[in-house]
């Protein structure tokens, strides 16, 4: 994965922090919008990780610079105020940047990327008496809007989930990197695993346990509406399911709720001779067994029990989430993410008075991303605003003599207390 | 006007007309004016000889505003914004910490907006003075027309001057008890601070120096210590903000009613293909019903949609199960600045 | 306020970074715990913010040492190892603090105080090699301990806070000092304001209140018990309200719940002659006709409208803060805390069917506690955790059409909508 | 043990014993023992041949455990902090950002606790490497037998070296693309990386540096630009524990009708004195009820008393009305370390 293959789906980043995703398809115009168009066929086999110029539309060139990812556009102390040292005393000259006039003057004259940032930083008479600081964030900033670059990097779940943040948070349900990756080492998610889960992002969940998967184990997603949501799994086409009848142990298995949990529901399914069928028939009948087949999987796997179950999804979770428990093994996690703590808390409660989940605690967690100039550390002044938060807990089999009086009677306190009560109360 | 309990908008006042959350516009009030906004045109002589807090309706349209009295905070959310604010979690822990009271002293460099000057004002009324330092010439003549247009030149003594440079020191003894620092490097400012009649030092004084890098702060506790404070102790404040909201309640009974309905019809599409091959004419006795969910369309009314889908539903709408949850802003302030905290015993005589 | 007088209550700032509130009386004996035990009297007159060490009962002695208030003794990245500096080298030797036994030994040979504290450092073999981080912590966690001083300190609301926070948290409801300072803000608390409060905590937020206030203006407790929680305030015997009828425009005003929203209900107050009175009839006559002029004084003021409504309470917020808000004068605050993000939601719902709170808004503030040694700059590594938010809006008055139908009505959604909403729907 | 999906407890199994949140006891299960605890006493033969999750009764008492199979979280709650450990919501998110795959080979300095190293070897699984570094005899010792124990030695290969001074270099090529250095001064070790076949340079590198102070931090970063990482990208990841409970709703009419009932009772005691100056024996004419109100005490069953003050009220008793609200744990982690982040291009040939 160190070089561009055709096929492809690569994450450009953008001088301005922005991303984009492209698919590299041979004999193909990649636009980056405002940074420039070169074709697929220059982008093939150069190196990912790398800083490009757009020379033109079949030539680029690898420049040192590295992409404006770490610097703030935002407001700072001062920012709009050039600030510079003469001996121990800070100076303050107000806001003497170029008038846009004078830039697009510069820009008509024909100057392009490094030449014309240079151009500009020559004509800002103060440039020479800013700090290290200022120079650097002035620099950065005429970079972001002039520079035809771009670098291109690997597909990966984490950068999927990036690009939804940035255009559509309410998709990945205010998602956070964080809180998608304790959810992976919560739901104790391992190469080989068999794991139950509902995903209403556009497959980020999915998309980030196949990571961890390799090719062992097994993503089963129980679905709510007919057909699940892989938008997101597109960019990793090694993992699309497809109806394809002759593909073997799918990595993702789909199934819908009510075949998950009303399999009784289920129109039986006729039997035929594969070989006295012809055409269409055949293909059709070859792919409809390949999907009961699938199902007896699940249902199989079902009764043995997941590895885990993971829930991300909108439906009432008070209400689904000890539905899915049934399906868990003994001692796996479990884990639930929703955008809204209330949610998990009337979780909380239910499955307190449910014996079948030790321990169901809430976590939130949040990052904070710094600026790491030199001089000039601080968190970023802004931030997405994420709700998110998760519960996990771990399926027990409550002693049989509790199982024995039937799931019903599980849902009301029981005598028997867990060690701890027995001596506080 | 910031600092009396006024209940009637009279002429000359200044209000704030609340337009939205974002929009918040500062009017003098003159009778026969009026306020043209995008939403509609508001008259002066509909404010005047209400009560504040009053909401008043455009000469046209369905559109209206709230007039407003002025507080420090609503000062602050009408401000363009010239440069950037303390904003108000974190003037209220200065103000708290700094143990600012009604008559307090208080030292500010530099003034900047003038947002936290005007929550200084409040907490030291009548009987207490702001002095404060604005290097930047436009800013603090920007100020000084604030304060005297708010009615606070009485309270708030504002100085042209680099306080790093050229000390504190002005006609009169400051005598603080309250020192506060938005400067770009406080501990230039500090030493000055012990030059001339600054501090009130029979009184223990509180400081705060505010600065968004770390850097600033290790200089900063460095030039406190060699001065004489302690007690010097460093937070950040992160505040958020959240809204209500209600969230639809969706069971797992209406989500399998769903899939038994998609079901339901493609079985009988599927039915009606078959029977269509064999007898054509058998469709038309199928009853109207029937006839519909073959469409199999979700605009088709008699498709089961519990939760509106592709309808325009309302949050709270009736006709559907609604759960509270809270929402937080879509993009939150990360990181205003580290406050860090001193204090000077006051000398013993 | 530089000097410890009698009669003060002072807030003693102990080496362990524990506090205790002392009241100076003469010819008591002042015990600090294991810190030792001075006599009152030898207090009177000391300045304020300054260590003293104990010397004996009688005798007391300033120190140039600040007490640790600024140093963990949490767990940090290999505290419990020695590090040392060796040229660049970082070198590890493991825990090596002395013994119990051995610093017990110094101790009963009758060494004290500071002379202890070098004797330990002395027989501490590596404390040459550690780092100066290292030595700062080490003599600081030895002071804590074996230092018999102390540094007194002025009483202040912020102090009472923190003393609560630290022994029962629940007391103040989990009310951490930034969120009752922006709750000031919010309110618009300011000299000469007249605010009507409930204030389930020991009277923190009454107090803080008060010191914005200095000597104008009125704080008015609605209760809902017989008796309002007035235990913080006794430290602050300036503001006490008391049933003398000798007290003129008392800073402190109450009135139970009762009286405030059912005044029909209050027994008719029969006025007597009270020179006809005599002895404890009279006494008992003049008190009963105070509280009757403060209640007529507190339902004036409902009818004139206060400057703000603030709220600390666990009635059913929904339920009590649309009956206070009522005595709101319009355009001012409403600050309502909870100690449970979920109590406010349930209010913010509620106030924005009920037209008369513009912008409803909940604010979370947390304070972030950093450790600022040199070189060893870090957010503290454990805190208390709070859950309490604030829930702040204007009160505002519905148009007169809207009004004139009353308060039904107004629960209802209608036809009218603010201006930003014209145009979106 | 940690990697597989096993169902049934055998004898020799390492199982976790869930005792309550704070006490987890790890057990090599073995027939006719016993795990005395001080709930009760736990035959270990009750355990074999039950399902992994099983709740298991004491010998005698109403105490009762959980049976549970090991994994690297849990592990890490059962351990006695020997030191600081990587709590989960740093290390998953460590392995999520270094791209941390099944066949990943990781070079991790120093193994501390080994909380880490468990997670990063559930991450890259049988056909992957950690190789990891402690400076510290005892801890590599401990560390050594562990991963031993818990049959991870294939996958975990432990070196005691201080790599700050010694590097990376074993006797065969680790050739990783991740890194992750928790050490008092991970610049000293950067250079390090870069010394023998450490790296895989054909793919790209991706560093972490985990120091809890932000002076570290500046350090790193300058050494990191120094040697090639790109990318380079600082954050704090910051935890929250909440837990669920019900909250008694208390109405406002409740409180009325309590100061009322106060109110009458009070009422009732001052009728009553008169009275007994007067005509004392009318007293005896009142009813039962009514002389049980005069008492005026709390205790009195007729005391109108609707929250249970006084009594012993379990959380969402019947009786009374609940609402649901979220709790934070009492101490929060409030810092554990800044991470720093960087990648390191592959070489191009």
């Amino acid at each position: 994965m160190s070089r561009i293959s055709e096929g492809d789906y690569v994450f450009m980043q953008l001088p301005s922090g922005n991303h984009k995703i492209v698919r590299i398809v041979a004999d193909s115009l990649i636009v980056l919008g405002k940074f420039g168009s070169v074709s697929a066929n220059t982008l093939v086999n150069l190196p990912f990780y790398e800083t490009y110029d757009i020379i033109s539309k079949t030539e680029v060139r690898k420049i040192a610079a590295e992409p404006a990812d770490d610097l703030e556009t935002s407001a700072e102390s001062g920012i709009n105020d050039v600030l510079t040292m003469e001996g121990n005393k800070i100076q303050y000259h107000g806001n003497q940047t170029l008038s846009m006039s004078e830039i697009e003057q510069f820009k008509q004259s024909g100057l392009k990327g490094d030449a014309l940032i240079k151009k500009i930083q020559e004509a800002h008479q103060d440039f020479d008496k800013k700090t290290e600081f200022s120079k650097a964030k002035y620099l950065k900033r005429k970079k972001a809007k002039y520079m035809h670059t771009f670098c291109p990097l690997p597909m990966t779940c984490d950068r999927l989930l990036d690009l939804y943040i940035d255009k559509d948070p309410a998709r990945v349900l205010g998602m956070d990197p964080a809180t998608l990756a304790h959810m992976l080492s919560l739901a104790n998610v391992r190469p080989g695993g068999r794991y139950l889960i509902m995903d209403e992002s556009p497959s980020v969940l999915t998309t980030a346990i196949l990571e961890r998967l390799g090719n062992k184990g097994c993503v089963v997603i129980a679905h709510e509406n007919e057909h699940p949501n892989l938008d997101g799994l597109k960019y990793f086409p090694q993992w699309m399911p497809s109806d394809d009848f002759e593909g073997e142990n799918p990595m993702v298995r789909l199934i819908n709720l009510l075949d998950l949990f009303c399999p009784e529901e289920t129109l039986p399914f006729v039997e035929k001779d594969a070989d006295s069928l012809k055409g269409t028939q055949k293909t059709q009948y070859l792919r409809q067994l390949y999907r009961e087949n699938q199902r007896l999987w699940v249902r199989k796997q079902c009764e043995l029990g997941f590895d885990a179950v993971i829930v991300l999804s909108t439906l009432n979770l008070v209400d689904i989430v000890p539905r899915l428990l049934e399906f868990a093994a003994g001692s796996t996690p479990l884990v639930v993410y929703s955008d809204a703590r209330e949610n998990l808390v009337n979780l909380t409660l239910a499955l307190k008075k449910d014996l079948r989940v030790l321990a169901p605690t809430i976590m939130e967690t949040r990052l904070r991303k710094f600026q790491t100039l030199p001089g000039r550390m601080h968190p970023t002044m802004t931030a997405k605003g994420y709700s998110g938060v998760l519960l996990h807990g771990i399926r027990v089999l409550p002693d049989s003599a509790a199982v024995a009086v039937g799931m019903a009677a599980q849902r009301k306190k029981r005598k028997i207390e867990p060690a701890e009560n027995t001596v506080q109360t | 006007m910031f600092l009396n309990s006024k209940r009637i908008i009279e002429e000359g006042d200044l209000v704030l007309i609340w337009i939205s959350r974002t929009v918040i516009r500062p009017v003098y009030l003159k009778k026969d004016e009026a306020l043209q906004t995008k939403f509609g045109h508001f008259l002066h002589n509909d404010m005047i000889g209400r009560p504040f807090g009053s909401q008043i309706s455009a000469t046209q349209g369905r559109g209206f505003v709230h007039v407003l009295a002025p507080t420090p905070e609503l000062w602050a959310l009408s401000l363009p914004h010239r440069t950037q604010i303390v904003y108000s979690p974190d003037s209220s822990y200065i103000i708290h910490r700094l143990q600012i009271r009604p008559d307090s002293k208080v030292v500010e460099a530099g003034t900047g907006s003038g947002a936290l000057t005007h929550a200084l004002a409040r907490a030291v009324g009548t009987d207490g003075t702001i002095f404060t330092y604005e290097y930047h010439e436009d800013r603090h003549m920007q100020a000084v027309k604030e304060f005297k247009d708010h009615e606070l030149s009485d309270i708030i003594t504002c100085t042209h001057r680099n306080v790093c440079e050229d000390g504190f020191q002005i006609e009169k003894p400051t005598l603080a008890t309250a020192v506060f620092l938005d400067l770009p490097a406080p501990w230039t400012a500090i030493p000055k601070l012990f030059e001339g009649e600054i501090l009130n030092r029979k009184e223990a004084v509180h400081i705060c120096c505010f600065s968004p890098c770390i850097e600033q702060v290790s200089k900063t506790v460095k030039v406190l210590e060699e001065h004489g404070f302690q007690s010097i102790e460093m937070v950040e404040n992160q505040a958020k903000r959240w809204e209500g909201h209600e969230s639809m309640v969706r069971s797992v009974d209406e989500a399998l009613d769903v899939l038994r309905d998609v079901r339901k019809r493609r079985n009988m599409g599927i039915e009606r293909r078959k029977r269509k091959r064999l007898v054509s004419e058998v469709e038309a006795e199928q009853s109207e019903e029937d006839k519909k969910l073959l469409r199999g369309d979700y605009d088709n009314p008699v498709v089961y949609n519990p939760w509106g889908k592709g309808e325009r539903v309302k949050e709270g709408d009736d006709g559907y199960k609604w759960a509270p949850v809270s929402t937080i802003e879509p993009e939150i302030k990360n990181h205003t600045s580290y406050l860090t905290f001193a204090l000077l015993p006051p000398l013993q005589d």
